[in-house]
């Protein structure tokens, strides 16, 4: 069986998942769908795998194919195929992808079972497991654009799931429309690239982009700000941002697959995909690295403050991509790909358990409302506790080793890239406060009702839910889960996904240690083997010093988070009083919502009415009308003559013949 | 074949006369099956390679003034008269499902209005288009006018129905006075011929081409139609009854986009060429101001109304990107188009009825109880906006990359009328599926009646999404034939995939890049190198 | 006697009957002056076909007689319909057609 | 003899065609009429032209003038007004009229048909008489003679239409049937079922006539 056989495969199984609950919802048994949903994710990692073993067999230097099913769409001159092209990075996103989304499906087979829209759900994200898949598996750009807005549509579907709740509505719009302006940049850029190189496909066009093209020149640049585009309205990335803490509007297990592990990686995935366009165009790859920098830093800024726990979480997300961006923006392609994988588990898993907490809440989210889960809720609590030290990137956890090695691959660059090592850090050092302001505020403490209630009775609350942004009561109706909740204690799909997670989040960073072993840049390397940037590397005992100094920061941030919220748990509020600007600055979330608003959103409805209360009624109706009345007003002249008497009628006619007579006569002689 | 699909539905109408009432509404709709079944045989037996008229019909008609009933299946048009058969078939099957006023006027219309479609579609003889270019008028009218509804503010179906037929007619003469002028100014003293093909053969003198090329311009755009000239679009689309407008929608405002590949770029190449920034300047505006409308509307048909000039103003763009890739995309956007919009106002009907009202912000949370009509729903509106993976998209996807490569600077303002579109294609669908229900809202399911219309429509949206081959590989031919009629040069772009390897060497500066970066540099003076 | 004779004859009851039109105001008497049109077109008819020595020119005349006659008998029924309505027999009353 | 009774034709045919214009009254125009259709019969005779001098006779003075002074009877020929309402027609209509008549005779007279000056040419003893005329109508001319004979069907069933007997619904008042005989059975009503005026309204709410009986007994 070749590789392209099983990536095929790999595609095959989540549409076919899809399809069958879409088509099956009103015959499937609830759990049948879910059984369905999550063994096809299941049977497309295996697949993924038999592709991985079957791609290892090759030479590394052989390890890309490319396939196609048939002829898409050319004529005039564009070749479009349905083809995929595989090699180690497509492989790698596959695992990555397949392999947490079968957790996360186990994770909603549990999470979700009281909610009425139980097969939509599994139909959905077994869709967007599909077209996540195919965004990585695509083989030329036109096929590429298909997933990213296949992706683009599940993440609205799923979030806009409850859609009932107008908020979740709202926010599923801003997201889908923040990523057609993405898809977009990338079918602009498709265009250029066809303009200049003649071919969609990415063989064709990586191989001919360097003799094409001089570096920098400004088609190239052009090319790669497009591609940027799409990348950054698909990560998150400033100024596009503003939808992703609004999608967390959706289910807890939609924010841990999309808006955490997968979808929100896809524009880091097309940076390094698009490695040999960048390397061509220095400018574009330096603006997508300060992009992501900002972006790392405002999100660490916002995610001090946010009170939401699941958008805290968000905007932590946000600023981890931030760094993945500016990893395989700088040419640390494999540390950045590491990062992904890394974050993909420890993020999934801070997202279920802060699901599991939310439930334990009766939907409430609010931090200020949560305490004492500690001793409520051990396994979650746990769990939550080991996500958070990833993510702070304690020393020994995956996210230890996986961020800093991209802060080690910057200094070793050197020149200006030191900025992204040294304000890489600061994020860093954000990043161990906000986590664990999450977990200190959270975890110890005297436990809140819900917690309370949870260690005396063994309950879980049965609160009528409501819309905390808007007060309204849910209307559980259409899905929203009713008075039972899950909790990971409880359900054991839901505590083996997070143990397995758990696990990895922990002693996943293993797998790249310097000096010790370099399992993933060993295998991705031969995608990148054309990129200049590959002979940087650091040193082994720069990145053990990176690495301390990383361990450092993440203790002082977790040690200062410490005495701010419980050793002097009155500080953060007179802290709040000093920098009084500052704060409403993130609370507000350096008011990228209201520019937008202002710059795009208003002036658009503005042009809306005055085209439809004004311009069509003056200019379009008045051209036609002044037409009307021209030909109304002549016909007032010609009126007159029409008396309504039937002989002057007849004089007209005899006259006319008359006339008509003699002009005849006249033309004659 | 041609003639018999040309005239089955008459014949259908008119022995549909003498039946009884109740059976006239599944006579016509036996007699569009049989027509799509026709259309479909012709599909099967078209030759996808060749780029000349197949099937034709040719007979002499008024040989005194040379005109000519001819007939004739191309690449052009094999696709819209399949799309004609089968939109028809629907509105048909969907209207006969209910009860209509004087039923055996009511479908007697219906088919006569599908013969002239189809004829405008067959015609290639430049007078018989005009005659069913005209003839199309109407049945519409009687249709719109008779079986529409009067609004409450006071329009009247009829006078809305008259402002429509004014704006059209005058179109419709200025293309009378334009196909006759032609002729007579081809023959210069000659033989009168109105044969499409001949006139193509020796184009006229530039003067003449100038005014004739609006003349036929102006009728097209009405009928799209385009921006400024959309005035009738509004109290029309208001008042005609949903599964007319079904069709209406779907397939009349093609013919006028068809008519710009079928006659125009053909007949007036020059012009085509002289007048291509200023037409294109109106499909701009067509695409953003329709966008814009369609995404302040409350009013159902008129969000699918405005979306339909934004759409066409695509394919208008695409036709007059004057590039092979820009025409094939706008080809197969009438076919997509057609087959977005007609489900889309059924669609409407079945809502209308639920929510009583055709107004966005009285309805709401339908999902729940109908998940299959929102399933359907749901792709259809995805669709609309093209969501890449429909053909919609594809279609979308080749005239901007006409357009782009042709005039960069028109591409760049058009494609903000796709992002435009994702905003009120999904609008309508989620003010309509989600959210809460309003009071006196029956949120039911969809019944077995309209889902055997829509279903099936549903199905070619998605079969088509998959293989867009399908319609690119007829059509590619004609259409390159077609426009090279007007540029006057084999279709560029396949010059360029042919010599693209043998250009391994060149440095980016070599002569092909040369002329691209010239034309770049006049399409867009800001961005130079 | 020559066919100018008559035809010039043709000519002169054309022309009245037109004036008669033109200054009636009863419809019966504007219907006598119509038939006045027809026979002067209907001895024009005649004479030419006695100059050309062709009899279908008779049968034309012939035909323009079965017009008439059908015209006199809608005409007169119009006349009749419009005397039971009460209406008054005058065209000039009967302004309808006013723009 | 024949410059004689040409003239004599003439004058005839002129005579009546100005009585009818000029005559007040309707009754004396038909008379006139009549007199200028016998003077045209001569006219034909003189042109060879004996069967439809004989039809001018026999159809046109015979059965269609009777139709008229039927008509002229059941009307009343009442004396026209002198009154003219329209300024100027009582002017310019004698005008046109000569003006008509100059530009006609000018048309045929400056014509090129030598022919016109003469008598025509010689005939057989044959032209003009019914066996001729029947055999080209009923040859030659054979699907003009069926339509004409259609268009006279027509044009009786027309008249019959037209002045036939008025029935009861003329379209005339077509539309406002319905209502009418509605609210005729509303007023008809005993005033005594006032109890359950509700219902009764919603039974003829309900448009076409026809009531329920359950709503008519109650």
């Amino acid at each position: 069986m070749s590789v392209s056989f099983w990536a095929w495969l790999v595609l095959l199984f989540p549409l076919l998942g899809s399809i069958a609950i879409g088509l099956g919802f009103r015959v499937l048994p609830a759990r049948a769908a879910g059984a369905i949903g999550t063994a096809a994710i299941a049977l497309s990692f295996a697949c993924g795998i038999a592709a991985l073993v079957s791609l290892l067999g090759d030479e590394p230097e052989a390890r890309h194919h490319a396939s196609s099913l048939w002829n898409y769409a050319s004529a005039a001159g564009l070749d479009i195929k349905l083809g995929i092209f595989v090699d180690p990075l497509s492989i790698f996103m596959v695992l990555v992808v397949t392999g947490v989304s079968t957790l996360i499906h186990l994770y909603s087979f549990g999470y979700m079972e009281s909610d009425r829209g139980y097969r939509r759900f599994f139909s959905y994200l077994n869709f967007f497991v599909f077209s996540m898949l195919l965004l990585v598996l695509a083989g030329n750009f036109v096929l590429l654009t298909v997933g990213w807005a296949f992706v683009g549509f599940a993440s609205y579907a799923l979030i806009s799931f409850w859609y009932r709740r107008a908020t979740a509505t709202r926010a599923g719009m801003k997201a889908f429309v923040i990523n057609v302006v993405g898809d977009i940049g990338l079918v602009l850029a498709a265009f250029l690239i066809f303009r200049e190189l003649g071919s969609f496909d990415y063989e064709a066009v990586f191989a001919k982009a360097p003799e094409v093209f001089a570096v920098n020149q400004w088609t190239i640049v052009a090319i790669c700000l497009l591609l940027l585009l799409g990348a950054f309205a698909k990560s998150a990335q400033l100024p596009l941002h503003t939808w992703l803490p609004d999608a967390m509007e959706g289910p807890t297990p939609v924010s841990a697959l999309i808006h955490a592990a997968t979808m929100v990686t896809a524009g880091v995935y097309l940076i390094a995909r698009t490695h040999v366009l960048f390397d061509l165009a220095p400018t574009a790859a330096d603006i997508a690295a300060f992009t992501g920098l900002a972006t790392l830093l405002v999100a660490g800024t916002i995610a001090l403050v946010v009170t939401d726990l699941k958008r805290a979480i968000a905007y932590s997300t946000m600023s981890q991509i931030g760094y993945m961006v500016v990893g395989v923006s700088i040419g640390a392609f494999s540390a950045g790909m590491f990062h992904l994988m890394t974050h993909a588990f420890f993020k999934a898993l801070l997202f279920m358990a802060a699901g599991s907490i939310i439930a334990a809440m009766a939907n409430r989210q609010d931090i200020d409302a949560m305490s004492g889960f500690g001793k409520a809720m051990r396994f979650t609590s746990a769990m939550f506790l080991v996500g958070a030290l990833a993510l702070a990137a304690f020393p020994g956890t995956s996210g230890f080793f996986s961020k800093d090695e991209i802060l080690a691959y910057a200094e070793a660059r050197g020149g200006m890239y030191l900025i992204f090592t040294v304000l890489g850090y600061v994020g860093a050092l954000l990043t161990a406060v906000y986590t664990f302001r999450l977990v200190f505020r959270i975890l110890p403490g005297t436990p809140c009702n819900p917690a309370q209630e949870l260690i005396e009775t063994g309950q879980v609350v049965h609160a009528e839910p409501e819309n905390p942004a808007t007060g309204e009561a849910e209307d559980t109706e259409v899905g929203f889960p009713g008075p039972e909740h899950h909790i990971a204690e409880r359900s054991w799909p839901m505590k083996v996904a997070m143990g397995v997670l758990g696990v990895l989040a922990l002693v996943g960073g293993l797998v790249q240690v310097p000096g010790v072993d370099h399992v993933i840049a060993s295998f991705l390397d031969p995608v990148f083997e054309d990129s200049p940037l590959l002979e940087v590397h650091p040193t082994v005992g720069a990145e053990w010093t990176g690495l301390g100094i990383g361990g450092a920061i993440s203790i002082l941030g977790i040690a200062l988070a410490y005495f701010l919220y419980v050793a002097q748990p009155a500080t953060p509020a007179i802290l709040i009083q000093r920098l009084r600007p500052l704060h409403t600055l993130f609370a507000r979330k350096w008011y990228f919502d209201e520019l937008i608003d202002l710059l795009v959103v208003r002036p658009a409805l503005a042009i809306g009415r005055f085209a439809n209360r004004t311009f069509e009624r003056v200019v379009v109706d008045g051209l036609v009308s002044g037409t009307a009345e021209t030909v109304r007003g002549a016909g007032g002249i010609v009126r007159l003559v029409q008396s309504g008497f039937v002989r002057s009628y007849a004089l007209l006619l005899i006259a006319g013949f008359a006339g008509l007579a003699l002009y005849f006569l006249l033309a004659s002689s | 074949m041609t003639n018999s699909l040309l005239w089955t539905p008459l014949v259908f109408g008119l022995i549909g006369l003498a039946l009884p009432k109740r059976l006239t509404g599944w006579w016509a709709t036996l007699g569009t099956a049989v027509t799509l079944g026709i259309a479909i045989a012709l599909l099967a037996g078209f030759d996808s390679g060749a780029a000349g008229l197949q099937d034709t019909v040719e007979a002499e008609w008024i040989p005194g003034l040379g005109v000519e009933y001819s007939l004739g299946v191309d690449g052009l048009n094999v696709f819209l008269l399949v799309l004609t058969a089968l939109l028809w078939l629907g509105g048909t099957a969907f209207a006969a499902f209910r009860e209509q006023e004087r039923p055996h006027l009511f479908f007697l219309m219906m088919l006569l209005a599908e013969t002239a479609t189809l004829g405008a579609f067959l015609a290639q003889d430049l007078l018989l288009f005009v005659l069913f270019f005209d003839l199309m008028l109407v049945p519409f009218y009687f249709l719109f006018g008779a079986w529409g509804s009067d609004r409450p503010d006071g329009v009247t179906a009829s006078a809305a129905t008259l402002k429509m037929i004014v704006y059209t007619l005058v179109g419709s003469l200025l293309m009378l006075v334009a196909a006759i002028a032609t002729a007579i100014v081809a023959a210069d003293g000659g033989q009168i011929t109105f044969s499409i093909a001949d006139l193509a053969q020796n184009p006229l003198g530039e003067g003449s081409q100038r005014w004739i090329f609006w003349f036929f311009a102006a009728a097209f755009l009405v009928k799209m139609p385009a921006f400024l000239l959309h005035g009738w679009m509004p109290d029309a689309y208001r008042a005609a009854p949903l599964p007319v407008l079904a069709v209406f929608s779907g397939v009349l405002a093609k013919v006028g986009a068809y008519g710009f590949l079928r006659v125009v770029l053909p007949l007036f190449p020059d012009a085509t060429v002289e007048f291509q920034e200023v037409v294109l300047v109106i499909a701009l505006a067509s695409i953003l101001y329709g966008s814009v409308m369609a995404f302040t509307q409350t009013n159902v048909r008129l969000v699918a109304g405005y979306s339909s000039v934004a759409q066409l103003g695509f394919m208008t763009a695409g036709i007059f990107a004057l590039r092979a890739d820009g025409a094939d995309g706008a080809v197969l956007q009438m076919v997509n188009h057609g087959l977005v919009v007609a489900p889309l106002f059924i669609i409407v009907a079945v809502l209308a009825e639920r929510s009583g009202s055709e107004d966005l912000r009285e309805m709401g949370g339908m999902a729940m109880r109908a998940p299959v009509l929102a399933a359907l729903f749901l792709i259809v509106a995805l669709a609309t906006l093209a969501m890449p993976g429909s053909a919609n998209f594809i279609g979308e996807f080749y005239i901007l990359n006409g357009l782009f490569q042709a005039k960069i600077a028109f591409a760049f303002v058009a494609i903000a009328g796709v992002a435009m579109s994702a905003y009120y294609a999904l609008r309508l669908y989620q003010r309509t599926m989600h959210n809460r229900v309003p009071a006196g809202v029956g949120s039911r399911e969809l019944g077995w009646r309209d889902g055997v219309v829509l279903v099936p429509l549903v199905a070619c949206i998605v079969g088509l999404a998959l293989y867009p081959q399908l319609v690119l590989k007829r059509t590619d031919a004609s259409v390159q034939q077609s426009v090279a009629a007007a540029t006057g040069k084999p279709a560029p772009e396949a010059e360029l995939a042919e010599e693209a390897p043998a250009m391994s060497g060149w440095t980016g500066y070599g002569p092909l890049a040369d002329r691209q970066v010239d034309e770049l540099a006049a399409g867009e003076s800001g961005k130079s190198p | 006697m020559s066919i100018e004779w008559y035809i010039v004859l043709s000519s002169l009851l054309f022309a009245v009957g037109a004036t008669g039109i033109l200054i009636r105001r009863s419809p019966v008497v504007i219907l006598l002056c119509l038939e006045l049109m027809l026979n002067a077109g209907n001895l024009a008819l005649i004479a030419f076909s006695r100059m050309v020595g062709n009899q279908e020119g008779q049968v034309f005349a012939l035909i323009v007689m079965v017009v008439a006659a059908c015209e006199v008998v809608v005409g007169l029924g119009l006349i009749v319909a419009i005397f039971r309505r009460k209406l008054p027999l005058d065209v000039d009353e009967l302004r309808e057609l006013r723009g | 003899m024949e410059e004689v009774l040409f003239f004599a034709g003439a004058l005839g045919a002129l005579g009546g065609a100005v009585g009818v214009v000029a005559m007040r009254n309707p009754f004396y125009s038909v008379l006139a009429l009549i007199v200028h259709l016998f003077s045209l019969a001569v006219l034909f005779l003189l042109l060879s032209s004996a069967f439809l001098a004989a039809a001018q006779v026999v159809v046109y003075a015979g059965a269609v003038m009777v139709l008229y002074v039927f008509v002229v009877a059941y009307v009343g020929g009442d004396h026209e007004s002198a009154w003219e309402p329209i300024p100027g027609q009582q002017l310019l209509a004698p005008l046109l009229g000569i003006a008509l008549f100059v530009e006609l005779a000018i048309a045929v007279l400056a014509s090129s048909f030598l022919a016109l000056g003469t008598e025509g040419p010689e005939v057989s003893p044959g032209f003009g008489d019914p066996a001729a005329i029947g055999y080209l109508l009923l040859e030659k001319f054979l699907i003009p003679f069926e339509a004409a004979s259609i268009l006279l069907l027509l044009a009786a069933v027309g008249a019959v239409v037209l002045a036939g007997h008025q029935r009861k619904s003329s379209p005339g008042e077509g539309p406002g049937v319905p209502s009418e005989q509605r609210f005729a059975r509303e007023e008809s009503n005993p005033s005594g079922d006032s109890s359950q005026p509700p219902h009764r309204r919603v039974a003829s709410e309900e448009g076409p006539p026809g009531p329920s009986p359950a709503s008519g007994s109650a």
